[in-house]
């Protein structure tokens, strides 16, 4: 028994937080994706962290993805980290072992930082960092089918949160015929790609709630209202109190289901999806404590706040939002819920 | 007995029957303006106010209310109301919420600085002031928070100097927060005339035209990307006495009545958020028929729409109570606005939360639900923060004893 | 539109308080049914509130109830004020006018206070106030039954409230026709008594969780820790005040069902739903408070609070609990839930 | 590289790998505990322990599993433990509260005094009291809250007056809120030893007999009926100088290692919530075929029972994790027992509420679920309440700054 980050991950993401910190400080989180950044990322291994040593990556698991995937949270680091690895996971099953096809192709490319993916696997929905990507892969029934970008007709889609560049792809939508199909039978592959999507959401948003909350902290010693400081109040204290407690109790949640992944336990779906309620809750109390102690100023578009608050509004409800995994889990607990969900649009 | 007498108390006791229905003449105006909203209420929502072009756009929408006698219900007719009784605002304003109508522009003046100046100010004032504020004319912006200044409102610093020889005042400061600021005309608020006095005493409430010699404003950006907010900065700006409101030195004491309004009855009306529950009940609706995009399973949020229905509800009770109180001669003290405030505020967060959960995956995209709940998340800020009105709701509705002093100033 | 107690209703009430508040101090509350209070209670005409003045009551209304049942939980009177006037909804109804038979006799009993009744309208849980009531009205299908206590084989029960009196009935359980068939065709009635029952409880619930947040103001303020009283810091206010708004929040929509109740309106049952939702959700609220505040002492039988949590802790559940009515709007508002409750057992 | 160095490091780095699976040893020692209570867990619950009668039966109990080894299996093995890692006695607790044994009637003393005894004692001391406590002879009290110290626990009053002709302390003073005070035999606390110094200081950590002369208990009601808690008074107790644990003056230092173990992780171990929302899972399920009396609308509370077993599960891993970085040689600082109280605490709080609400109508009427919520509630008060934890938490992990003093002391 032994629960906790190993050498090599908490080295990993020493190393991640290390080049966020001089790449990504918030006004440059501000901009968007940078080419640049997710070049110096892919120099360390970032985009290739799943896949395969034989196309060129890391062959490493969710475990060093969710050590990678918080400190990106807490940089608020625009780039596809959570895409690109679900997309290795999904291209790894596609290609099968095999050196040449588009699968294999993409795999090289992921692992080199020389192409950005995007990942619909529910059409309906707009498909984060679509608008940069390089291909999209989209899932449709239990095939995987995938494109590049060029042929896609990606239209951009605002949102709450600028840095996801969110798109919506018609052509897929419109004609699936029109995207490349990758491999057939993918429905185990596909379901364990939105688990993983899932874990490192989570632990993106664990990285994120604790960077609004030293934002916060600060902010609360700094500024004063009745001649003191507005963190000596205790209505401010505990509630900052309740988000570490809330931080802190997610974080062994989303490293067990990162184990659980990568020793495919039979455990591992409801352990992701616990992780995503907990980092989900976590995040989405963060967000509405902090926006509150920080007052009028937290809610401009010129205090770094902002750039989080977007964030986790955003990837708290993505990959599955706490009500659904929730529902997930007590599904298996206390058996299928007697009221089924509305029928698949 | 005399005949009148036993009129007059025959109608006392029966005015004094609990009886939830409106009178025949309250549903005649409840349905006139109802006819007459479905026939001018814009089709398409009209831009963001907090753009120049949308401000324009509500300021005409403004003057049609004004024309068709909407404006300002409750006002006496003189300045361009029509006497309406409590009840019928409440009426009025749940019948514009529901039709969609597009949100007050001039709301900061119409309903928070507006009763003041019934309160505090001259037939001079009253009558320079309120018809272009009812006509939609000159759009008021609130001049109340500073950098140092945002719960701790007797913190400001903002000054005014007396200039004899002109006979007013110059301001200098720094204003923040001020809703509108980017695109309105002229500014109320409060500034220290006698730096020597205590926190609350020495100042005075003072109006200020944006457009004059020395004023400056910068929009804020808020979250959702409009210049919603600005900071005005007021560089020796001259006002002169006729813009003094109340007695110079009392200015607490006035801008108190204001934000007793302001998070009383006037600021927000019930008619706003029964309009809201009833467009996330038929969110609801659509979201399980497919009919808009939402998450699968919104009867996990069954109870959550009907708790926001059931509290939209309950606040239309309260204020029931509150306006049969009033209507009584009954005293309702200042501190119960703050039981008001918290508890409209965290409805509308949670209505709108829930809204977003309906919307599941699709919430991200934007439109009216995710404008309305970044709008609702900073419902529990202003108007005093929530926190400061529970302080205020324990100390002086359930008499606890305040927190000692002991700050390092 | 005019919402508040009238003027009448608010005299009612204060003599009710005037005389528990000699009645019914604390220590007396504790001691459990007293039948000389009860005297004292029905002398100035409280169980015979309901009772139609053909039969010797005030043939008053649920505005008037709720006025008194407020204040009988303010003093937490462990008499069967509720149960007074259910009892005497049903047997007005089946009584139905006439002048002789058993249901025009209990009606007369109870207006004169020579009997309590208890109500079991749901045969399979405990009845509230069956150990010392004189006689039993029991519903099963749409009929009415009812029996003098000697007759009922009552058990009683313990609970987590001995002034509830709780006992089971086991004869009715066991032997129906043991009981005497008062009136058949009472769905209607039956489902309007429970309404009354829930908006009793409720005003019920509002003067008991007043009474708990009164204690502990009082109590916050005289208790000192880190020299000053507990009542001065923030985390003890905002809880307090807290309480205050749910309480004063929960008060009209109680009169508004009274209201829609005594003038049958078609939004009756949805009123009186929404004001035990509200109530039971302040009143519980408040017992975890005010224990809370209070620590330790509050969790010891000498200390007066334990009287308040007893009731509250029973009597939030009991005619239908907060989640059971909140269901019930949803279905009258959203249709019915898709998810059907249990088989009725 | 040498082999012995080769081999310890790939230990090391084995060690060091995420590896949520029990050793094959640690699982055998889950089977061997788990088939003894199968055998030996009584098949009726005991009477509550605190009645006489059930006192005694629980006394019994530690004997039997003393008897077995079972008593203390963390504690060396010559004071009557088996010397088990922390993770053994997790896998213990877990495997004890799920057969549904009885509380231990010892706790307080197993859990709350001997982590401080085996710090803080002599070898005497250790061989005098630890091996009583560990057979269920010897049941110790709490000695800490004072009426006028609850949560301001250095308020404390009660003191000891050194006698150097006897040798040791007279003690005066009162206690309160001491579980088991009615019926146990010993007690642990402190005293002021020097009145003049500082609210931290000048305390004192010291024994006392509840049969010695000068002691007399009074026993107080809880909300359960029965007297879990007494009043302790003393009055002119002698204590001889073998029973003070750490220097005179230091109690502050010695009694905050014990309220760290209280509220860390020898109070409440997982295997208890583990267990609570076990039952809580299969409640649901009894409730739904109609097999136990309760609401007819289980459904409703679906979400709340996953919760409940998921907040449980998050608590276990939350300990695995201390207990890696604990076994790591990772430091773990005292406040950090903050967050676990405050989870616990709350966690237990809404299990049992929500157990509450399963049973409907029935929950009213008693049982080990309506006991269970009573105690329930009683855990964000017992051991520091959760607003003194919140402070705790904070101002030590997240450094905020104390509130300026200022009392009217």
């Amino acid at each position: 028994m032994r629960l906790g980050h190993d050498r090599d991950q908490q080295l990993f993401a020493a190393s991640v937080r290390a080049l966020l910190g001089r790449e990504c400080m918030p006004e440059h989180a501000r901009a968007g994706f940078s080419p640049k950044r997710w070049e110096a990322l892919a120099g360390i291994g970032v985009p290739g962290l799943l896949v395969p040593g034989q196309y060129g990556g890391l062959g490493l698991g969710a475990g060093e993805l969710a050590a990678v995937a918080e400190e990106a949270g807490r940089a608020c680091a625009p780039e596809p980290v959570i895409e690109a690895a679900v997309a290795a996971a999904l291209l790894t099953h596609a290609a099968d072992g095999k050196d040449t096809g588009r699968a294999a192709d993409w795999l090289r490319a992921l692992a080199d930082g020389g192409a950005t993916a995007a990942v619909a696997l529910c059409p309906a929905a707009p498909v984060a960092h679509a608008v940069h990507a390089d291909f999209v892969l989209v899932a449709r029934d239990d095939a995987l089918y995938g494109m590049p970008a060029a042929a896609a007709r990606i239209v951009p889609v605002g949102g709450v949160d600028p840095g996801r560049a969110l798109g919506r792809i018609d052509t897929v939508v419109r004609a699936p015929g029109a995207a490349l199909l990758l491999a057939t039978g993918q429905g185990a592959a596909l379901a364990e790609a939105a688990r993983l999507g899932a874990i490192a959401a989570a632990a993106d948003l664990l990285g994120s709630a604790r960077a609004m909350l030293d934002l916060t902290v600060q902010y609360a010693g700094r500024r004063e209202q009745f001649g003191r400081s507005i963190g000596t109040y205790q209505a401010v204290k505990h509630k900052l109190a309740d988000v570490l407690t809330a931080i802190e109790f997610a974080r062994p949640t989303v490293l067990r289901a990162a184990h659980s992944y990568d020793h495919a336990l039979p455990s591992a779906a409801r352990d992701a999806a616990m992780a995503k309620v907990f980092a989900s809750d976590a995040a989405d109390l963060a967000a509405r404590a902090c926006l509150q102690v920080h007052g009028a100023i937290g809610y401009t578009e010129e205090c770094d706040l902002s750039l989080w608050l977007r964030r986790v509004w955003a990837l708290s409800s993505a990959w599955g939002d706490a009500a659904h995994h929730r529902a997930a889990v007590a599904d298996d607990l206390l058996g299928p819920d007697p009221a089924p969900a509305c029928p698949p649009r | 007995m005399d005949r009148l007498l036993y009129l007059t108390l025959c109608q006392i006791m029966l005015a004094r029957v609990t009886d939830l229905a409106f009178t025949v003449a309250e549903e005649d105006f409840r349905c006139e303006i109802r006819e007459w909203l479905a026939a001018h209420v814009p089709r398409e929502p009209l831009p963001s106010m907090d753009t120049a072009e949308g401000f324009r756009a509500h300021q005409e929408w403004e003057r049609e209310l004004y024309d068709a006698g909407w404006a300002v219900v409750g006002w006496p007719a003189r300045y361009g109301g029509r006497d309406a009784s409590l009840f019928e605002w409440l009426i009025f304003e749940e019948e514009y919420w529901r039709s969609g109508a597009p949100g007050r522009v001039g709301q900061n003046g119409i309903f928070l600085f507006a009763p003041t100046l019934f309160e505090y100010g001259t037939e001079e004032q009253k009558n320079r002031i309120l018809p272009p504020m009812a006509r939609g004319e000159q759009i008021w912006v609130q001049g109340w928070s500073e950098p140092g200044a945002g719960s701790d409102l007797a913190a400001l610093r903002s000054r005014a100097v007396r200039d004899e020889r002109r006979g007013g005042w110059v301001l200098s400061g720094q204003k923040t927060w001020s809703s509108r600021g980017a695109f309105g005309h002229r500014l109320f608020g409060l500034f220290r005339t006698d730096p020597a006095a205590g926190r609350h005493r020495g100042l005075t409430y003072l109006m200020a035209d944006l457009a004059a010699d020395g004023v400056s404003v910068r929009p804020i950006r808020q979250l959702d990307g409009e210049p919603g907010f600005a900071e005005v900065f007021l560089d020796d700006v001259f006002v002169p006495d006729a813009d003094v409101l109340g007695e110079p030195g009392q200015g607490w004491n006035v801008a108190m009545s204001t934000t007793g309004s302001e998070r009383g009855l006037s600021l927000r009306s019930p008619g706003r958020f029964l309009a809201a529950a009833d467009r996330l009940v038929a969110l609801y609706g659509q979201v399980r028929a497919g009919t808009t995009p939402g998450r699968r399973t919104p009867d996990t949020y069954r109870d959550a729409v009907a708790d926001a229905w059931m509290r939209a509800e309950a606040y239309r009770l309260y204020v029931f109570q509150t306006v049969t109180r009033l209507q009584e001669g009954g005293v309702v003290v200042g501190a119960e606005s703050s039981l008001n405030k918290v508890f409209w505020s965290e409805l509308d967060a949670d209505l709108h939360t829930t809204a977003q959960r309906l919307l599941g995956p699709h919430a991200e995209t934007g439109g009216p639900w995710l404008d309305g709940y970044l709008f609702a998340l900073a419902g529990p800020i202003y108007a005093g923060t929530n926190e400061i009105q529970r302080n205020v709701i324990a100390e002086r509705l359930l008499g606890m004893e305040r927190e000692p002093k002991g700050g390092r100033r």
